[in-house]
């Protein structure tokens, strides 16, 4: 359907080194006008480089780019920009203090003569955010938005641009089936128009859905391009790895035990009410429901982020005193949180800091911190997550989002906890890591860990979980076991549409 | 070796430091000329050091540079009656002559200085300004006074020495809040400070018939917001006739008295050289010559220069040009 | 896996203390004198103390502006406590304990009313000294006893050092171990690099905030007697614009004001080489202006060397690091 | 209307403009004549400077950086514009050479913060020491007084129009144009943008570097001009002018509701923010406060003058999919 069409953009020999890190190492994308285009690959494959190239963030080494016949500017956003390029970034980046409207028009603010028109920018964006379904009030400001509905400002900011050229950097790695679904929608349409979408994701089946063509990437370079029609997954899976992955969602068997955690009425003003549900040795729960729901809520009060305001949370049989997340982690509970970059990491510190944090206490002899236990630790976790560094000094800041992930995994998993909170455990975490990622909770399960598992992603929740909890609007709306479950049981019961 | 003496019983070639409370206060360089043309007389080397903040620990600093160099004499004036006595006495213990000028040491630490040449007693410069008010207010109302800083040790003898003077002499006139203290207001020797405080004054008490400010920053503030509100407040302190000049001609201020700092540091070279070459003891009782004059010390180790001089319409003119 | 070497700003700081002192020896026959290096130490020694807390402080990503005011209220507690009758050494320990209830008010207002440090603390900048004006008025206090005040301004018998480097050392050493070696120390770093991501891994970080922010203020109150000894006096105006001075060192020494990097050595170094110039330029005959202008001058190259560095760096390595 | 409702409560100056009333009334009825006519021309004359500042140190504020430099720049500024006069330069002559002072100092703090990317609090405390020592270095002991002063500065600090003093104008239309600029023009909203997320901005295509040295070069431009308004408003100048302004600017900002963390403010609530800074310490005096006490009390009504609008503008909440809580 698109050979007889001349190409939107043409990647050619991309070369992009960090130091002494080769990002790209002979990239290549191309680009027709009136298609989706997946790019996958491995954490680190350099996706997000790739991208980052596009938007005029980085300046190739070498290799150059070719938009609509005509050179590629690089190394200026608003250029890009300007070229007909939208960029919606892996990491959200809105502006907290400035209203959603302004979000969507920034640096390029509606004017009528010389002056900014705010009316024209709120009814605008207004507009947008109508066409993707969302009911957001463009004239609040951003901040206190949930990774979702900053991720959707985000769709409408690239939408308002008129590019010809979108690039969408995990954009569904925060949203859920029903803002997802909406996402297909808006991409589809732009696919209808005539834009080049690029799309990157994790999630194959979300990939064979919507693409048309697939490009994948392995250690800096395009190992392959081709129509969805010609791959499946299994082909696609073994062109990012290199190698067949085992079961995705390896569920161990796990003797279950006494009960571990006992929340009982708990309940936060606003947040939600009468969360009741108990969680045991060896066993893995899920927590499912939309984004929104207030699952991050209660797996944050429980943890003690967040004071609760009513109820109890009972753990081996003491309550938790509410609001201290210090005395939860002594007594054994850990939280991986939803947001990596501003809940998990310490980005400018290095690794090995970031990964011995929680374990200050048992690395001090005299109270003084031994470095080369807490290096030997680092380098043991590294390596368990096949985490892709470089040396344990370096700061995290230089790893490709999913190492991040397991950075943040692993300073949970080396505590040693009996009670381990995933809150979106494997967003953006590619296949093979996601399988191992997956293989250690349930070895962990095994051990006699009992597990809480927030996902947006079903089929992860369906294949991990004993038994799955699904909460809507803050109330826990139902509950079923690992054989009774179905995605269509659930997702009715997360969005009202039947509940028990 | 010293060479010859120029002025009788002085050596000459004495190295000498004459340090200000800061050394941007425009009544300073004028004590400076003082002291200056005295060292030219007694073939003295003259250094004016000192901090840019009127502060005891910014001049600890300096004169700590003194003792390192080898100073023979020290000329100063306060900037904190306390805080620097134990630098003074650290001075004094490495030879150096120390005499304090203009503002001195608190009383109990006299023996950390040979003697202070002072304007005129504390006393006398509170009353004369309650006399210089009571002038121009006519006898009858209540007063206010604008003072330097809180903590300023001259302004708060010369105004402790306000309250009962203007009880026992004018009996109409009274203080703003009852008592002198309740009367002071500070303005920090701070353009700014003072003149919200000089509005300050006026907002609080609307009826005040004057203002003493016996400060030349607080006068100054005063007389330049008294023109610009046209307010009817009489005011009288202790200003530079340069910078009064323009007030006192076209009305805005009859009097203001100061005594002459140019003579005052002219005056603690004299003292204290004499202390160094050992023809001054600096004791009570004792006396020394600076210039054609011969000045006491009396009690307390304090020489006075004399009555505070007052500036009218009718002199400004002269002395504006002098300092 | 080995740690790669990279050039800190702190070791440049050490560099810039040692050339200072070696240079500062051979144009200045005055600097490396016994009684000029006690001297030197002894006028940094308040500053110093105070630059260890706030180094916490600043890398954890807060700030304290009353440190200065903090200081001089304890010195106004002691002094008002020892002016009406209890010992000095009670008044001491109320002084302390004044120094640290502030800290805690600042932190207090930070960690659970939620105010931003820097607006709080001009505010407690004011508050604490108005206190200081509330508890001693006009009359600063002086004749503290004889036997306290020696260690104010004398060494330590037998060596160079003054008293007050007995509790600088002692302090700096246990600043420097728990900041770089200890749980809290990295818990510090942490807050200042990303406080969610702190609370989220179990540190407690409302605690930490209050708990530096009280040592802040005790430090500041250790200084505070420091400070009353060295002056032999508690004025309700002392160490006006040291919070300046403090910030400036820290700054200087490497700390990031935006949190989460700085080593205390470089602080340590940067005191001591402020100190050291300042002494150098002073004996050289520099104006206190011209030291304004070079303390200004050193701020700057502490920000812009290290820049340079890096820049310097990268270009060998030519590589473009982003951020 | 509801809507209206929700945008007047949502009004970031709300607060701070309450506590503004109210010390107004509790002060007026203590004392009356704190609403008679030189009531108000004290508190507006008295504002004029700090204001002047606080508009230009908004621009600086919600980029998350700041600008300590002002008051040394100021005080400068003030000498040497009666300097130069008194030395029979004219008066558009003097106001150039305090607006020179002005971009110099600007040009540094920018060039230093937006193009080698330093910490401006850092870059510009160092700029105040070097300011300071060379204004001590050129003035030394001198005084500028009120005959040195340039003939339309003085008349502009002496006279008021229909009983508004013109500095308190200047002040006052200086706040009504960059308020308009910075809520209606791009490059200024761009400010915002920085302040709130810098990474994003620079990946949204703003040309930071180039915003933050155009407005470090304002401020240092309004606060060279401003000089004027120092120097009409006291008709003296010395080395010490302006020393400490910088605190007090930077309190007004804050109280008036530009956060220092950046991305929220306007000049509007600046100047609020120093009107009732000038009031609190107008009314201390007007209450009868005793004088050893009034600074500590200043203090505390600042502390709850910051607490008091932290407490009101956290009550706007964020909405989400969900719409408003
Ligand atoms: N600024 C940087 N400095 C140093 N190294 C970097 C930088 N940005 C990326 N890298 C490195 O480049 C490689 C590619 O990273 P990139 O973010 O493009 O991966 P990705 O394919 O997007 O992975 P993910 O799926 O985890 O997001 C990684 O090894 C990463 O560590
Ligand atoms: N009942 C509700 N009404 C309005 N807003 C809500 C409600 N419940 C949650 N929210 C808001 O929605 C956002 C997302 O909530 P939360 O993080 O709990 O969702 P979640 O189910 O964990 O989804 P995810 O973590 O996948 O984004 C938060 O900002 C939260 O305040
Ligand atoms: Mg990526
Ligand atoms: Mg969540």
């Amino acid at each position: 359907m698109v050979a007889n069409q001349s190409p939107i953009l043409e990647m050619r020999s991309a070369r992009k080194a960090f130091g002494g890190v080769n990002a790209l190492s002979g990239a290549e994308l191309t680009l027709f006008p009136g298609e989706i285009h997946a790019l996958l690959g491995e954490n680190g494959a350099g996706k997000s480089t790739l991208l980052k190239a596009l938007a005029g963030v980085h300046k190739l080494d070498s290799g150059s780019i070719t938009l609509h016949g005509k050179p590629f500017q690089q190394g200026s956003t608003r250029l890009a920009r300007e070229q007909g390029i939208a960029v919606i970034y892996q990491e959200p980046s809105l502006f907290p203090d400035l209203t959603l409207a302004e979000n969507v028009f920034v640096g390029r603010q509606l004017q009528s003569g010389k002056t900014v028109n705010w009316k024209a920018m709120e009814d605008e964006a207004n507009k947008l955010f109508q066409q993707l379904g969302v009911k957001l009030d463009s004239t609040s400001t951003a901040r206190g938005l949930s990774i979702a509905d900053q991720q959707i400002v985000e769709i409408a900011k690239a939408l308002s641009t008129q590019a010809t050229v979108i690039v969408m950097d995990e954009p569904t790695a925060a949203l859920s089936s029903k803002e997802v679904d909406r996402l297909f929608q808006v991409a589809r349409n732009l696919e209808a128009q005539n834009c080049a979408v690029v799309f990157v994701s994790h999630r194959l089946d979300e990939v064979f859905a919507l693409c048309s063509r697939i490009t994948v990437m392995r250690d800096g370079a395009t190992v392959g391009s081709a129509p969805t029609s010609e791959l499946n997954e299994s082909k696609v899976i073994h062109l990012m790895v290199g190698r067949e992955v085992s079961e995705l969602y390896p569920k161990l068997e796990a003797k279950i035990g006494e009960v571990v955690l006992k929340v009982e009425g708990l309940g936060l003003a606003g947040q939600f009410t009468e969360i009741s549900f108990e969680v045991r040795a060896g066993e893995i729960v899920g927590l499912a429901g939309l984004v929104g729901s207030g699952r991050s809520e209660v797996v944050r009060a429980i943890f003690g982020v967040d004071k609760f305001d009513a109820g109890s949370v009972t753990l081996n049989g003491k309550k938790l005193r509410p609001g201290n997340p210090s005395a939860q982690m002594l007594s054994g509970v850990a939280l991986v949180p939803e947001d990596r970059r501003q809940q998990g990491l310490f980005m400018s510190s290095s690794i090995n800091k970031n990964i011995a944090v929680t374990l200050l206490k048992k690395l001090s002899q005299l109270f003084i911190i031994r470095e080369r236990s807490e290096a030997k630790l680092a380098a043991q976790w590294g390596e368990r997550l096949s985490l892709k560094y470089e040396t344990g000094y370096d700061p995290v800041d230089r790893l490709s989002g999913g190492n991040q992930q397991k950075v943040v995994l692993a300073k949970w998993l080396a505590t040693e906890p009996k009670l381990l909170i995933v809150d979106e455990p494997t967003r953006g975490i590619d296949v093979g890591t996601k399988a191992e990622v997956h293989r250690l909770l349930s070895k962990k399960a095994q051990d006699g860990v009992a597990i809480l598992i927030v996902s947006s992603e079903l089929p992860e929740v369906m294949g991990m979980a004993d038994r799955i909890l699904v909460m809507r609007e803050g109330r826990m709306v139902g509950q079923f076991d690992r054989s009774a479950a179905t995605p269509e049981k659930i997702i009715a019961v997360a969005t009202g549409a039947s509940s028990l | 070796t010293p060479a010859s003496a120029v002025v009788p019983g002085i050596k000459s070639g004495l190295k000498i430091a004459i340090m200000p409370k800061a050394v941007n206060i425009g009544y300073f360089t004028a004590w400076n000329k003082g002291a200056q043309k005295a060292c030219k007389e007694i073939g003295a080397k003259c250094t004016y050091v000192g901090p840019t903040e009127a502060t005891g620990p910014a001049q600890v600093q300096f004169i700590n540079k003194i003792i390192q160099q080898k100073y023979d004499v020290l000329v100063i004036s306060a900037a904190d009656q306390n805080a620097i006595v134990p630098s003074l006495k650290k001075a004094k213990a490495a030879g150096i002559t120390v005499v304090t000028s203009d503002a001195d040491v608190a009383e109990a630490s006299a023996s950390s200085r040979v003697v202070s040449i002072l304007p005129a007693a504390s006393s006398r410069i509170g009353t004369a300004q309650v006399d210089w008010i009571a002038e121009a207010v006519g006898k009858k109302g209540s007063i206010a006074v604008l003072s330097a800083a809180a903590t300023a040790a001259n302004q708060n003898a010369w105004i402790k020495a306000m309250g009962p003077y203007l009880t026992k002499k004018y009996p109409k006139m009274s203080w703003v809040g009852g008592t002198v203290g309740k009367s002071t207001f500070y303005g920090d020797d701070d353009a700014t400070k003072s003149t919200a405080q000089f509005a300050a004054i006026l907002s609080q008490y609307p009826d005040v018939a004057g203002i003493i400010s016996p400060t030349t920053v607080g006068v100054l503030a005063a007389a330049i917001e008294k023109k610009a509100k046209s307010a009817k407040v009489k005011v009288t302190g202790l200003g530079l006739p340069s910078q009064m000049a323009p007030y006192i001609e076209d009305g805005t201020v009859k009097k203001v008295g100061l005594w002459n700092p140019i003579d005052l540091g002219y005056v603690a070279v004299y003292a204290a050289a004499r202390a160094e070459s050992g023809t001054f003891t600096g004791k009570v009782g004792t006396s020394f010559k600076a210039g054609t004059t011969t000045y006491k010390v009396t009690t307390g180790g304090v020489a006075f220069l004399g009555d505070p001089f007052t500036f009218t319409k009718e002199n400004i003119k002269t002395f504006k040009k002098i300092y | 896996m080995k740690k790669k070497y990279t050039f800190g700003w702190d070791q440049g700081v050490s560099v810039f203390l040692v050339l200072t002192v070696v240079v500062g020896g051979f144009i200045s026959e005055y600097f490396a004198t016994i009684d000029n290096i006690s001297f030197v130490i002894q006028d940094v020694a308040e500053i110093a103390i105070i630059a260890l807390a706030m180094t916490y402080l600043i890398i954890a990503g807060e700030i304290d502006l009353s440190v200065a005011s903090i200081l001089s209220l304890t010195s106004a507690t002691v002094g008002f406590l020892f002016r009406n009758g209890t010992s000095f050494e009670v008044a001491i320990v109320g002084g302390l304990l004044v120094g640290l209830l502030c800290g805690l008010l600042n932190g207090y207002l930070v960690t659970v009313i939620g105010l931003p440090s820097l607006a709080v603390t001009i505010g407690t900048l004011a508050l604490f000294r108005g206190l200081c004006y509330a508890l001693l008025g006009n009359e600063p206090v002086n004749e503290l006893p004889e036997n306290w005040i020696v260690l104010g301004y004398e060494n330590i018998p037998g060596t160079f050092l003054p008293w007050s480097a007995i509790p600088l050392a002692i302090l700096a050493a246990i600043a420097w171990i728990v900041l770089h070696y200890t749980r809290i120390g990295r818990w510090t770093f942490a807050i200042g690099i990303n406080p969610e991501a702190a609370k989220f891994s179990g540190i407690p970080v409302a605690r930490m905030k209050l708990g530096l922010f009280a040592m802040t203020g005790l430090m500041s109150g250790v200084a505070g007697v420091v400070y009353t000894l060295r002056f032999a006096s508690a004025s309700p105006d002392g160490a006006v614009g040291y919070e300046l001075s403090v910030i400036a060192a820290v700054l200087f020494g490497g700390v990031a004001i935006a949190g989460g990097i700085g080593t205390l050595w470089g602080v340590l170094a940067a005191v001591l080489s402020l100190g050291a110039i300042r002494s150098v330029l002073q004996l050289i005959d520099f104006s206190a202006n011209a030291l304004l202008v070079v303390s200004g001058a050193l701020l700057l190259i502490s920000v812009v060397a290290p820049k340079a560095i890096e820049i310097y760096q990268s270009r060998r390595n030519s590589a473009f690091v982003t951020k | 209307m509801k809507t209206l409702v929700k945008k007047v409560f949502r009004v970031r100056e709300l607060p701070v403009f309450l506590a503004l009333v109210i010390v107004v009334i509790i002060t007026g009825t203590a004392n009356p004549e704190f609403f008679t006519l030189s009531g108000f021309q004290d508190v507006t004359l008295g504002v004029a400077v700090v204001a002047t500042l606080a508009v230009a140190q908004t621009l600086v504020i919600v980029m998350k950086h700041i600008d300590l430099s002002v008051g040394s720049t100021i005080g400068f500024s003030a000498y040497l514009i009666g300097d130069a006069s008194s030395q029979g330069h004219g008066f558009w002559y003097c106001m150039g050479l305090g607006l020179a002072l002005g971009l110099t100092v600007g040009t540094v703090n920018g060039f230093m913060v937006a193009y080698l990317r330093l910490p401006s609090l850092v870059v510009t405390l160092g700029t105040l020491y070097i300011v300071r020592g060379l204004f001590n270095e050129v003035a030394g002991g001198n005084t500028i007084t009120e005959d040195m002063v340039p003939g339309p500065i003085n008349f502009m600090g002496l006279n008021t129009f229909f009983g508004i003093p013109y500095l308190f104008l200047v002040a006052f239309l200086l706040m009504l144009v960059v308020g308009f600029v910075m809520r209606r023009t791009r490059s200024a909203r761009d400010l915002y943008a920085i302040g709130s997320n810098l990474l994003a901005a620079e990946l949204g295509g703003i040309p930071v570097a180039r915003r933050v040295f155009l407005a470090f070069l304002a401020t240092g431009a309004v606060s060279g001009l401003a000089g004027a308004v120092l120097l009409a408003r006291f008709n003296t100048a010395a080395a010490n002018s302006g020393n400490g302004l910088e605190l007090s600017v930077v309190a007004a900002c804050v109280v008036g509701g530009v956060a220092i963390a950046g991305g929220v403010g306007t000049v509007y609530g600046a100047v609020i923010g120093a009107i009732l800074l000038q009031a609190i310490t107008m009314a201390l005096g007007a209450l009868g406060i005793p004088q050893f006490w009034q600074l500590a009390v200043n203090g505390t009504l600042l502390i709850a003058a910051i607490s008091l609008d932290r407490y009101l503008s956290t009550r706007v909440k964020p909405t989400s999919i969900m719409g408003a809580k």
